[in-house]
């Protein structure tokens, strides 16, 4: 149910925005209001996230993360799970940024005739988000040449890599082909493994099909109904110089990318994407495991008001020796 | 699916191994870029001389890679039970050369970004197009069936039962990846040494020698290196194969030899000529041509000795001897050869450049690490199934990378917050 | 406690690296002005309208190479039923030259050179030596 | 025995398979041109262009290479020094060299090392055309050419290992490091890709004759239909004995050298 749903809620927003495309007043609004209102929540949203988790109390140094720590010479460290020192801890970090480590580690359970349990490697979702989320990130980059100009050469150096095979014109983007792979098959895996699907909610679903029609609007605007690059431009510039305009003969398909960009940039900070922030705030992997070789106390301890037994016994002695129970110290 | 992590532990060996490896292939792509922006002058090819070392390499893996039928086919068609575990060994080996195979010929295109037309635009009479069909179906095959295998092997199941005809065709496509491959040369009119319907049946043969060969060579180094042993048993088997296609192989050139030189045809001579006999012009290929030939006469009088093929050691040096002698014959001289005298008569010398060999090495190094990435994985699904005390010390490793063995282990690790 | 400093520095760092179109644009004084290119001055009318020519002139191009190069048709009947050559340098180079028009808008839009120009001659830049 | 309905149509269905064999071989050895050809209805409407070189003029003007110089300012061919990475359209060979040299055992030395002018031949079954892996180079129905688009050329250099008259060149360097000057009106060809002689059919389609044949200042070139009996070329052919190189790989070339 939540799968039709969201995909008919992105497809109402597609539509909305085609035909406010094509009419007048509205282009404005989906032009210049929405990009603007979209950039400040974005923001805004993201810090106050990030903001809110900084405050948040972390109680425990978590020394166990997946892997030997270091301990006696004869144990084997697993130094890049358990790293103690600060580089240590960057390195894990970065890894985990880069190359989604700990969904590398993702298996999948099965059983099997006996009945037995098996844990298989399943190294399929591991490839598909680092496909999704690599080629997002270089698509992002590539999308500064509408709002940077002149557009710097980094820019037109990483364009020229991507577009490196000669296909037709304007030339294939092999990041293209590749976002839209690998966000299909994220999308046939939700459905199709029993399990996922179970879990998977209205929110995952509309991640996918937003991130999805950007996806495809934008491969449609490029190498099908092309647009107006020129104008294109102007709008994205005048968004970033203040200087906002809409001018006419920029196609609607333009404005159904732009509109879903807005609306995954608002949605951004108060869904599940904003992992982006989190991944860098979580505690496993951003705390140095050297629980071993230092004292961590806990900064916000009070102290606590202590009976010992030897206390206790020194308070009641005279009345514990007249009972003639046994003391422990005379 | 993939089990990449069994290749991600390792000793320092096996580290410094892969780095090396890594360094040249890094090496070989600078080389390879620079070839990319001047063009591909920087090789010694030339306008007579127009294919060289890259396409050479290139028809001499397709013999390596089809090679593998020679392991599949006694093992699934007569049940020789004694290639059990060189099976797998050989199917991976098949997956690393295509995928060389296939490197050596991305590299010699001069406008490789214009790849995708072979797709784009078919062409059902391009003896290439059907070679690069049959290529990467033969990749595809390997792939899902050492995929398929592996799995099921690791997770202690039988394979499933549409794995059984992929195999199965996997036998006859062998054959034909190497068949297109000399059809490749065979089919064109004007190149005399290589019109010849003996190109085929020639180019299997020698595949068949050196593939096994190779394999012997690795399963050896496997044994000694990592205790891994494939049985003397499926060692000697092979070395059979080898001895039996080797013959075969220099019965063929010699076949050649006679049609060519009894009858005398200028166009047919050619080849002996520029590779063994040796006129005033001709010299380029001269010592490799002969080198070659040596080299095969004495790999095969080695071969055809019982106790040199039932001693490893000396098995061993003859299994070096097939190797080398048919890389030259395949990888440096038949392509060469074709076209050492110009249409127009005229003469070239070919010799490769320092890019030329640095690209070609950083594709064997692919290969190379291909193959070690894959027999590791291989080697610890094998071992982790054959041995229970080595799958119960897996088990306790994995346990720990998943982080549960850390509390046995470590008494008091958690100590430190709370005291 | 002492994290929050480095979250709040990492939480900058991104704000700094985000925001950099809008910086960039405010330091560079860009403008959302589109280039001045330099039209033919001796014709009026291109070979399809304009609006098409903006958004669709590389489809033309790849139509045009395959019409001429591999079906051996050369002339081109436009919209409003007046022939043409189906030529790059013949026809559009007529009218456009290549650095004023095509890089112009190209370099701005980030376009980068297509590949054509690594055959196709500008004719304006080719030493002109006919036989 | 009774058929079936289901039974008559598969076993037509096979019968139709059979039939269509010799046309699947037909795609596979790229013959079907030539089977249109020889049944002679195709042949009064399509041209096959042809040329024939008269060595005996051509010998008059010795050290003359005008059809060179036309050609190669015409299509932008660069000069290199080093043999290796030259481009030829046409070029000049020791007449030796073109024909079997057995056949010329007692021909004056001064007689075999004259240099004749050669070209791409425009074969009737190019061999270059049958194996190229993407339709970069194909045969124009209409004229008979073997056309070739430098766009799509991957630069496999197949062809070149094909073509037995080693006509066809490849750009092992950027082709514009070895031009002087740039002729606008006919594109250089990028770094990467093969190149030929294509019997000039830009100029063709301009009504013009090729570069090479109108720059002759000895008329040694005629250049024509093929298959019209009455044109020039034809007439010449009917008189005279001409050669053509390596007829016996059945290419079936176009080109013709009087000798």
């Amino acid at each position: 149910m939540s799968v039709f749903s969201s995909l008919i809620l992105v497809l109402v927003f597609a539509a909305l925005a085609y035909a406010g495309g094509l009419a007048g007043s509205s282009r404005w609004f989906m032009g210049v209001i929405l990009p603007y209102t979209a950039i400040l929540v974005f923001l805004g949203g993201l810090s106050y996230r990030v903001l809110r988790w900084a405050k948040s109390p972390v109680p425990f140094h978590i020394p166990t993360t997946c892997g030997q720590q270091k301990s006696l010479p004869w144990l084997k460290w697993s130094w890049l799970e358990n790293p103690q020192s600060k580089g240590g801890v960057l390195l894990r970090m970065a890894l985990e940024v880069l190359l989604f480590r700990s969904l590398f580690r993702n298996s999948r359970a099965q059983f099997l005739d006996g009945p037995r349990l098996r844990y298989g490697e399943e190294k399929f979702l591991w490839l598909s988000a680092l496909a999704f989320h690599w080629s997002l990130l270089i698509i992002l980059i590539r999308h500064l040449r509408f709002f940077v100009s002149p557009v710097p050469r980094f820019v037109m150096g990483l364009e020229a890599v991507d577009g490196f095979f000669q296909v037709s014109a304007p030339q294939l983007l092999v990041t293209d082909v590749v976002i839209l792979a690998a966000l299909l098959f994220l999308l046939q895996r939700r459905l199709r493994n029993p399990q996922v699907r179970y879990i998977s909610l209205f929110t995952d679903y509309f991640a996918l099909f937003l991130l999805l029609g950007i996806a495809f609007s934008g491969v449609l605007m490029r190498y099908f109904f092309r647009v107006d690059l020129e104008r294109v431009k102007e709008v994205a510039l005048g968004l970033v110089t203040f200087s906002p305009t809409v001018p006419a003969g920029v196609g609607p398909l333009f404005f159904v990318h732009l509109t879903l960009v807005s609306l995954l940039l608002i949605y951004f900070p108060f869904s599940k994407l904003v992992h982006m922030g989190g991944i860098f705030l979580s505690p496993t992997r951003n705390l140095a495991n050297d629980s071993r070789v230092k004292r961590h106390v806990n900064p916000w301890d009070y102290p606590v008001k202590v009976h010992t037994y030897a206390e206790w016994e020194e308070e009641f002695h005279d009345k514990i020796k007249a009972a003639g129970l046994p003391l422990e110290r005379e | 699916m993939f089990m990449v992590e069994k290749a991600l532990v390792g000793s320092r060996r096996y580290w410094l191994w892969v780095g090396g490896l890594l360094a040249v292939i890094g090496l070989s792509f600078i080389a390879y870029l620079y070839q990319l922006s001047h063009g591909l002058g920087v090789t010694g090819m030339s306008r007579n001389v127009s294919w060289g070392l890259y396409i050479g390499q290139f028809t001499f893996m397709v013999g390596v890679a089809a090679s593998a039928v020679m392991v599949v086919l006694p093992y699934y068609l007569h049940n020789h039970k004694e290639f059990a575990r060189m099976t797998v060994l050989g199917e991976f080996l098949a997956v690393s050369s295509v995928t060389m195979c296939m490197l050596f010929v991305f590299v010699d295109m001069g406008r490789p970004m214009r790849v995708f037309n072979v797709f784009l635009y078919p062409q059902f009479h391009s003896v290439m197009f059907w070679d690069m069909l049959s290529l990467s179906g033969y990749l595809l095959i390997n792939a899902a069936i050492t995929l398929v295998s592996l799995h099921a092997e690791q997770s202690d199941l039988h394979p499933p039962r549409w794995i059984k005809p992929i195999i199965l065709l996997s036998i006859p496509w062998a054959i034909s990846i190497h068949t297109v491959t000399a059809f490749l040369y065979a089919g064109l009119p004007g190149r005399m040494s290589w019109r010849t319907p003996i190109m085929a049946p020639r180019f299997l043969a020698s595949a068949f020698a050196a593939g096994p060969a190779l394999l012997i060579l690795l399963c050896l180094l496997l044994r000694k290196l990592t205790g891994y042993d494939v049985g003397k048993k499926a060692i000697q088997g092979l070395s059979v194969i080898v001895t039996y296609a080797m013959a075969i192989n220099v019965f063929f050139i010699l076949m050649q030899l006679f049609t060519a030189m009894y009858s005398n045809v200028p166009g047919l001579t050619e080849e002996f000529q520029d590779l063994y006999l040796g006129t005033e012009a001709h010299t380029s290929l001269l010592p490799w041509g002969r080198i070659s030939l040596l080299l095969m006469v004495v790999a095969l009088i080695l071969l055809l000795i019982p106790k040199v093929r039932h001693n490893e050691r000396t098995l061993a040096a003859a299994c070096v001897l097939v190797f080398s002698s048919l890389w030259i014959d395949k990888g440096v001289c038949m392509v060469v050869c074709g076209f050492i005298t110009s249409p127009l008569g005229t003469i070239t010398r070919y010799v490769p450049t320092l890019p030329e060999m640095t690209i070609t090495l950083g594709v064997w190094a692919v290969g190379a690490i291909m193959v070690t990435v894959f027999y590791k994985i291989a080697l610890s699904v094998e071992i982790a199934r054959e041995a229970p005390a080595a799958a119960a010390y897996e088990f306790a490793e994995r346990s720990a990378a998943a982080g549960h063995a850390e509390i046995l282990s470590s008494p008091g690790a958690t100590g430190g917050s709370h005291a | 406690m002492r994290d929050r400093v480095w979250i709040v520095a990492g939480l900058l760092l991104f704000l700094a690296v985000i925001t950099y179109p809008f910086w960039h644009g405010v330091e560079a004084r860009a403008t959302s002005q589109p280039p001045v290119l330099v039209l033919p001055a001796h014709e009026k009318e291109c070979v399809a309208p304009i609006s098409y020519m903006r958004t669709s002139h590389m489809k033309l191009l790849l139509d045009w190479r395959n019409s001429v190069v591999r079906n051996d048709q050369r002339k081109y009947v436009s919209y409003d039923g007046k022939v043409y050559d189906m030529s790059l340098t013949g026809t559009c180079m007529k009218c456009h030259e290549k650095k004023g028009f095509c890089d112009r808008c190209h370099e701005y839009a980030g376009v980068g050179t297509p590949y054509c120009w690594n055959c196709h001659v500008d004719p304006a830049l080719a030493e002109v030596k006919r036989p | 025995m009774k058929f079936t309905r289901r039974e008559f149509v598969e076993l037509s269905g096979a019968c139709l398979v059979a039939l269509s064999g010799r046309k699947v071989l037909a795609v596979f050895t790229g013959a079907k041109e030539s089977e249109a050809a020889s049944t002679g209805e195709a042949t009064s409407t399509k041209k096959r262009l042809g040329m024939l070189i008269d060595t005996k003029k051509c010998l008059r003007a010795q050290n003359c290479t005008k059809c060179i110089e036309a050609c190669d300012q015409a299509h932008n061919i660069p000069v290199f020094q080093n043999p290796a990475h030259q481009i030829k359209w046409i070029w000049e060979e020791p007449f030796d060299d073109l024909f079997s040299p057995a056949e010329t055992q007692y021909l004056e030395k001064d007689r075999k090392d004259v240099l004749t002018p050669v070209l791409c031949n425009q074969c009737d079954e190019p061999p270059c055309v049958r194996v190229c892996p993407t339709g970069a180079t194909w045969k124009r129905e209409a004229d008979g050419i073997v056309m070739m688009d430098w766009h799509r050329c991957i630069g496999c250099r197949y062809c070149m290992a094909a073509c037995p008259y080693g006509s066809r060149s490849f750009n092992w360097v950027d082709p514009r490091t070895g031009l002087k000057t740039l002729n606008p009106d006919f594109p250089t060809r990028t770094q990467g890709v093969v190149e030929k002689c294509t019997f000039c059919a830009e100029r063709l389609d301009k009504g013009q004759l090729p570069a090479c044949v109108e720059a002759c200042p000895e008329k040694a070139m005629v250049f024509g239909d093929l298959n019209d009996p009455q044109s020039e070329i034809r007439q010449l052919l009917a008189s005279s004995y001409a050669l053509r190189r390596r007829p016996e790989l059945g290419t079936g070339p176009n080109v013709y050298y009087l000798i």
